[in-house]
C-alpha cells in the first residue's frame, strides 16, 4: 500500500493528482468519464468577479503535440460561483475544490478571494491575465507586481494560497521568490506557451483573438525545466502540470521537484488519463520501493 | 448515460464522393442515442494525443452507431483510413438533441453533411406513437451539386418526402435549400396547417431557416456546427452566441431554439 | 517566377531559406544530401575565440515533437575556422555563410567579430550563453546587458549584424529594442526553449548537462507568435526559426512578419526539408498571385 | 556516395528472441557499403519529425542492404512493424569503417548486435584479393545467453572459426568474449604471428579490446555506439572522447584506433 495523500502547503489531498483550471469545467462536467475516487483535487475554472464573456470564436487551434487556445477566460463571476456552481459540485463530488481566480486589478484579485471564504479547499491565482490599471502588462509578468497582487490576496484568505507562474521567463527564480515573500503556500506551473498559428490560405490568425497559449504534449519538457528550477529556489511546494498525457510524464514533474500534479489536455482527448496517471504512480512507487508518493519529490540522484 | 466506449467497426464504406458512411458496434452508447445528439470520436490513425472530432448520429439502431461524414482536413482523412474489426472509441451521446415530438408537419432541413441527423431524426418521429397530429417529415436537402445530397434512398425508405435543391441545378431544384422550403411554407401557411422547423448544416441556411421560424412564429430547432475541443462543456471552445449570451454548443446545443439564437 | 531573392538587413540572400545555428555544421557535412541551390544563407555553428569542448554525453534527448539538445556549444575557436572550416565550405558552397558566434564577456565577442572582418557575409550573435564575468546569467536575459553586448559587436564589424533572441520572456519587445538601439541589422528568432528530460528509471535527468533546450515541430507555434510580437515592434528583418518542417510552417513565420526563415532539427530526419520548403513557398507565392517572397513578410489580414 | 534512398522492404524475419532482419533493396547505398560503416534509417511507423535510428551495415551484397537490430526501446520496436513492400529511408553508407586489409589473423571480437558490422568485415577480409599475409578471421563472439549469438551460420558459412562465449555458460566458454579471446592472443603471441583487432559491442568489451590492443602494440579498431542525432557530422550529438579531444562518432567513427581513444 503506498501512502498516495499529500499535503500541498495546507491543502490535504487524497491523491497527488488533479486536474488544470480551464480543462475541467466546473468540475461536473466529466462526471460519469473520470474516476473522481483517483482524484487529490479538481481545479474549477478561472473566475472573477463579475461574469466574463471571454474571447470571440475560434478560441483554439489544434497543433501537432498539443492546443492552442484562445478562451479568453470565460467564466461565472464570484457570486453564480458561490449560489450555482459550487453547489453542483458539492453534490457530485467529495474531491477538494480549488478555486481560479483573476481580476483586472489588485483589488479585485483579493475581492474575489475574500468573497470566497471557506467555501473552497484552495484558491490558486491566475496571475497570467491582463493587469488592467497598470496597462495591460500581466500580473505575473514583473516580480514587484507578481509580490503586490499575491500579498493582497494573502491577506483576503486564509486558505492555502496557490500562485500559478507563466513559463516564459527568462528565470523563475525571481517570481519564485515574490510568492514565497508575499506569503503564498504553494506553486503551480506552468501556464500555457504564448503561441499563435496563422491559416496561410487565408492569411489571418486561426484564433479570433489572435494569439493564445500552447498547452499539451509538446509543453512537457519546459514543465520539467521549470518545476526543477522552482524546487531548487524554495521551499514551497509546486502542483505541476503540461502535458501530463500518462503516468511517466507524472513521475518525471514528481521528479523534478513537484508535490502533485494535474493533467490538463490530456483529458480532452481521453478522459481515462486521470486515472491512468494515478494507477502508473502507484506501480511505479511499488515496483521502486517508496512508500509513499511523496518520497518521489525531487528525488532525483546525485 | 453517456459513455466513453471501444466501438468496432463493421462497415465503412464510400456514399459518393468524399463522403463516408462508418457504422460501429457500439450498443452502450447506441442504446441512449437521440437524434441530434453527437458523439465525439477519437481518430486512432491520429497521434494519441490529437484532439477528437464530432460527428452527428446519423443514426443508431440495434447496438449500431452510425456515421456520415465528409473528409475535410486531417482528421477524417485519417479517419478514412479506419478499417472493419479495427476499434474507434467513441464518446457519447453527447449534446442536447432535436424534440422527438412535433405539432404539425416537422419540415427538415438540410445541407451537405447536416443531412446526418435529420434521418436520425425522421426515424424516430415516426416511430413516436403519440405524435398530436402526426405527420411524415419532408425533407428539404441543398448541396452544391447532386453528389452531396446524401441518404437519398435511406428516407426514400421511410417514405419521407425530398424536396432537393443543388447550386448547379444538377439534381432538383436549381439554388438553395430555402428555396423549395419557402413554396411548402407558403402552402402550409395558406392551409393554415401547423408545423415546426428542423435543420442542421452551413451557417448560412441555419441563419436562413432561423429567420423564417422566428418571423412565421412556428418552433424552429437549429442544429449548430462549432469546432469543438472536449464536447462535455468543460472547455468552452465550442461557443454559440445566443440572447442570454456565450452557450457552449456542446452541452447547452447542438441544437438550439431560432429565437435564443444571436448570430 | 516568383522573385526570391531577400535582404536582411544588407545580407543578400538568393532565397528566404537558410539553416539554422548548430543543426547544419560548419555548412560542408550535408553536401550532397542538401540541395544548396535551394539556400539562402548557411548559419555555421556557433565559434567563439578559443576552440570549446562543449558539454559530456549524453548531449540530446528525443521527446514528441522535438528534442531536447545541451550540446554546449562545442566548437572550433575563430582561428581555425578562418584557416580550415571557412575555406573548406568555400570550395563546396557559393551560399552566403553567417557566423554564429558567442562568448563568455562582452569583449570576447567583440574580438570574435572583429577577427571575423569580411571573411563571411554576416554575423549572427548567439547572446543565450553564460555572461562568465556577470555571473552566469545569459547575455539575452537583461535588456541592458543585451544592449552593451550588441553595441560592442556593432563597433567591431561592418557586416550585416544579426541578434538571436531567446523564447523565454515576458515580452520580445524590450529586448528588440535593445538589438535597435545597439545598432542591429536584423534579429534571429527563436533559440531553444529551456527544457529538461527525466529517466524516471534511474532517476537522473537524461542529458549530462542536465537541462537543455527544446526544438522542433512542438515549438512552431511559439517561434509564430514572437515573429508576429518582434514583427510589430520593429522595422527591423527577422531570420525566423522554431519548427519549420514544411512549407506552411516557413510561410506562417513569414506572414507573421519574418523576412527569411531557417531550417533546423527537421534536417536531421529529413535532409530534404530545405528543398521542399523553397519550393513549397514557390507554389505559394505562385498560386496566391505574389510576384515576390517579400510580399508575404507581415501580409496578415485585416 | 552517400545516398537518401528510398528501399523497399524484401525480408524482415526474426533471428532470435528480440532480434531481427531486415533485408532492403537499396542499390545506391549497398553499392558503396564498406564494412563499419552504419545507415540512419527513418522509421517509418514513428511520427514523421522523430529522430532517425543508426544501424551497421550487417551485409551489402547485389543491391541488397541487410540490417541485424534488436528491439530496445520506441524505435526499435517501431521498426519491428515495417512488412516487406514497404519502404524505408535510409541514409548512408555514413562513417568510417573497418580497414578492409589486415596483417596476420583478423580477430574480430563482438559482443550483442555488435556483431553485425563484423560480419560483412569478414566478408570482405575473405574477399580482399591482395591481403599481405591473407588469414581467415576468427570470431570471438560474447552475450548474455546462447539466443544473443547472432548470425553463428552466416560466419560459419563463410568458414570463419567461431569462439563462442555466454554470461550464463549456455553456449561456448562461461564468461566474457574476452576470455576465448585471451586464449588466442596468448598462442599467437607465442607463435610470434602477426593480428589485428576488430571490435564492435558494448562499451565494456570495446575497453577491454582497447586495452589489449595498446598493451600489445598491435592494431586495434573499435567501432563505437554513441547515440546519435544527424549522422553526418554537423549536430554534435554523437561525441567519443579521443585523446586529441572530442570526436564525432557519425563521422570521425564509428570506428576508431585504440590508441586514439579516451574513455
Ligand atoms: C455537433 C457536430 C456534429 C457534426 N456532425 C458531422 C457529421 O455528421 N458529419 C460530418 O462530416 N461532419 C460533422 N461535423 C463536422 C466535423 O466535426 C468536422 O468536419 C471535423 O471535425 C473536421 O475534422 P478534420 O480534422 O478533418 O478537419 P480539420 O483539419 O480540423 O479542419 C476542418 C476545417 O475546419 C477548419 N478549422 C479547424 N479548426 C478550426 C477551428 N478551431 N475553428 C474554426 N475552423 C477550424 C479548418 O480550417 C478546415 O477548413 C460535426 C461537427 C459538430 C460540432
Ligand atoms: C553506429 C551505430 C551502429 C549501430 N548498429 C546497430 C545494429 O547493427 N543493430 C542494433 O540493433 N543496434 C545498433 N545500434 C544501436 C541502435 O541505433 C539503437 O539501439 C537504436 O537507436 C535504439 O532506438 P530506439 O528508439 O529503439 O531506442 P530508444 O528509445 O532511443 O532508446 C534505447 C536505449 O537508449 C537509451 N537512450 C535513448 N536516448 C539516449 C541518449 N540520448 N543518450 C543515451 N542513451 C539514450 C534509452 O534510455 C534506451 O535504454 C547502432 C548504433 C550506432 C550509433
Ligand atoms: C482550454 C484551456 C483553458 C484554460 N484555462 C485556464 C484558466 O482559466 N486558468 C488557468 O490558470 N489556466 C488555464 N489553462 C491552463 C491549464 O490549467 C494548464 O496550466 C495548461 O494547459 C498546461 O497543462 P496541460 O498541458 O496539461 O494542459 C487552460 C488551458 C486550456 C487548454
Ligand atoms: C543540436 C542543436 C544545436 C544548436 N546549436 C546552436 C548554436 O550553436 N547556436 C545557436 O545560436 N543556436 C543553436 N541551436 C538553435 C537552432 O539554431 C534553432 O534556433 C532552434 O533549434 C529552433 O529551430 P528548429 O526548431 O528548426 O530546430 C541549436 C539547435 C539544435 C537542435
Ligand atoms: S467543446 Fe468544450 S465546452 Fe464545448
Ligand atoms: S550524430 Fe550529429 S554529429 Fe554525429
Amino acid at each position: 500500500m503506498v501512502k498516495m495523500d499529500v499535503n500541498l502547503g495546507g491543502l490535504r489531498m487524497p491523491t497527488p493528482v488533479a486536474t488544470a483550471s480551464g480543462t475541467f469545467g466546473y468540475g461536473t462536467e466529466y462526471v460519469g468519464l473520470v474516476d473522481y475516487a483517483k482524484l487529490g483535487a479538481v481545479t474549477a475554472k478561472g473566475i472573477r468577479l463579475d461574469p466574463w464573456p471571454g474571447n470571440p470564436m475560434p478560441r483554439h487551434a489544434e497543433v501537432v503535440g498539443g492546443l492552442v487556445n484562445a478562451i479568453g477566460l470565460q467564466g461565472t463571476g464570484v457570486e453564480a460561483f458561490l449560489s450555482k456552481t459550487l453547489p453542483a459540485y458539492r453534490t457530485v463530488s467529495k474531491v477538494p475544490l480549488i478555486a481560479n481566480i483573476w481580476g483586472g486589478s489588485v483589488e479585485e484579485y483579493a475581492a474575489v478571494a475574500a468573497r470566497l471564504g471557506d467555501r473552497v479547499e484552495a484558491i490558486e491565482m491566475n496571475v497570467s491575465c491582463p493587469n488592467v490599471k497598470a496597462g495591460g502588462h500581466t500580473f505575473g509578468q514583473d516580480p514587484n507586481v507578481l509580490f503586490e497582487v499575491v500579498a493582497a490576496v494573502r491577506k483576503a484568505t486564509a486558505r492555502p494560497l496557490l500562485v500559478k507562474l507563466a513559463p516564459n521567463v527568462p528565470s523563475i527564480v525571481p517570481y519564485v521568490k515574490a510568492c514565497e515573500d508575499a506569503g503564498a503556500d504553494a506553486l503551480s506551473l506552468i501556464n500555457t506557451i504564448p503561441a499563435m498559428v496563422i491559416d496561410i490560405e487565408r492569411r489571418v490568425p486561426v484564433l479570433a483573438n489572435r494569439t493564445g497559449g500552447l498547452s499539451g504534449r509538446g509543453v512537457h519538457p519546459v514543465a520539467v525545466k521549470l518545476v526543477y528550477d522552482a524546487h531548487r529556489a524554495t521551499k514551497l511546494p509546486i502542483l505541476a502540470m503540461g502535458g501530463v498525457y500518462e503516468a511517466k510524464d507524472a513521475i518525471e514533474l514528481l521528479l523534478a521537484g513537484a508535490t502533485a500534479v494535474a493533467v490538463g489536455t490530456a483529458t480532452f482527448t481521453d478522459p481515462g488519463v486521470v486515472a491512468a496517471v494515478h494507477d502508473g504512480i502507484v506501480a511505479y512507487c511499488e515496483r521502486h520501493g517508496f512508500a509513499s508518493v511523496s518520497d518521489l519529490t525531487g528525488n532525483l540522484q546525485g | 448515460m453517456r459513455k466513453n466506449e471501444q466501438a468496432k467497426v463493421i462497415l465503412h464504406e464510400d456514399c459518393g464522393p468524399g463522403y463516408r458512411l462508418l457504422v460501429l458496434d457500439a450498443p452502450q452508447v447506441a442504446a441512449d442515442a437521440r437524434p441530434g445528439q453527437f458523439v465525439h470520436v477519437k481518430v486512432p490513425a491520429l497521434e494519441a494525443s490529437a484532439l477528437r472530432r464530432p460527428f452527428s448520429i446519423f443514426n443508431a439502431e440495434d447496438g449500431r452507431l452510425e456515421i456520415l461524414y465528409k473528409a475535410v482536413g486531417r482528421g477524417t482523412f485519417a479517419l478514412n483510413g479506419v478499417r472493419p474489426g479495427e476499434t474507434v472509441e467513441v464518446l457519447g451521446p453527447l449534446g442536447r438533441g432535436f424534440p422527438e415530438t412535433c405539432r404539425g408537419t416537422p419540415l427538415l432541413v438540410g445541407g451537405g453533411y447536416g443531412v446526418a441527423p435529420l434521418y436520425f431524426l425522421a426515424r424516430r418521429l415516426l416511430q413516436t406513437p403519440k405524435l398530436p397530429n402526426p405527420q411524415t417529415p419532408k425533407l428539404f436537402l441543398g448541396g452544391r451539386t447532386k453528389t452531396d445530397l446524401l441518404a437519398l434512398d435511406r428516407f426514400a425508405a421511410l417514405g419521407v418526402e425530398v424536396f432537393a435543391a443543388t447550386n448547379d441545378g444538377s439534381f432538383g431544384t436549381k439554388g438553395f435549400a430555402v428555396v423549395p422550403l419557402d413554396a411548402e411554407l407558403a402552402r402550409l401557411r395558406a392551409a393554415g396547417a401547423d408545423f415546426e422547423l428542423f435543420t442542421c448544416g452551413p451557417d448560412g441556411l441555419l441563419k436562413a431557416v432561423s429567420e423564417r421560424a422566428v418571423s412565421l412564429g412556428a418552433p424552429g430547432w437549429i442544429s449548430v456546427d462549432r469546432h469543438m475541443v472536449c464536447g462535455v462543456g468543460a472547455c468552452y471552445a465550442c461557443i454559440q452566441r445566443t440572447v442570454t449570451g456565450n452557450a457552449r454548443c456542446c452541452v447547452d446545443g447542438p441544437v438550439f431554439k431560432a429565437e435564443e439564437l444571436a448570430w
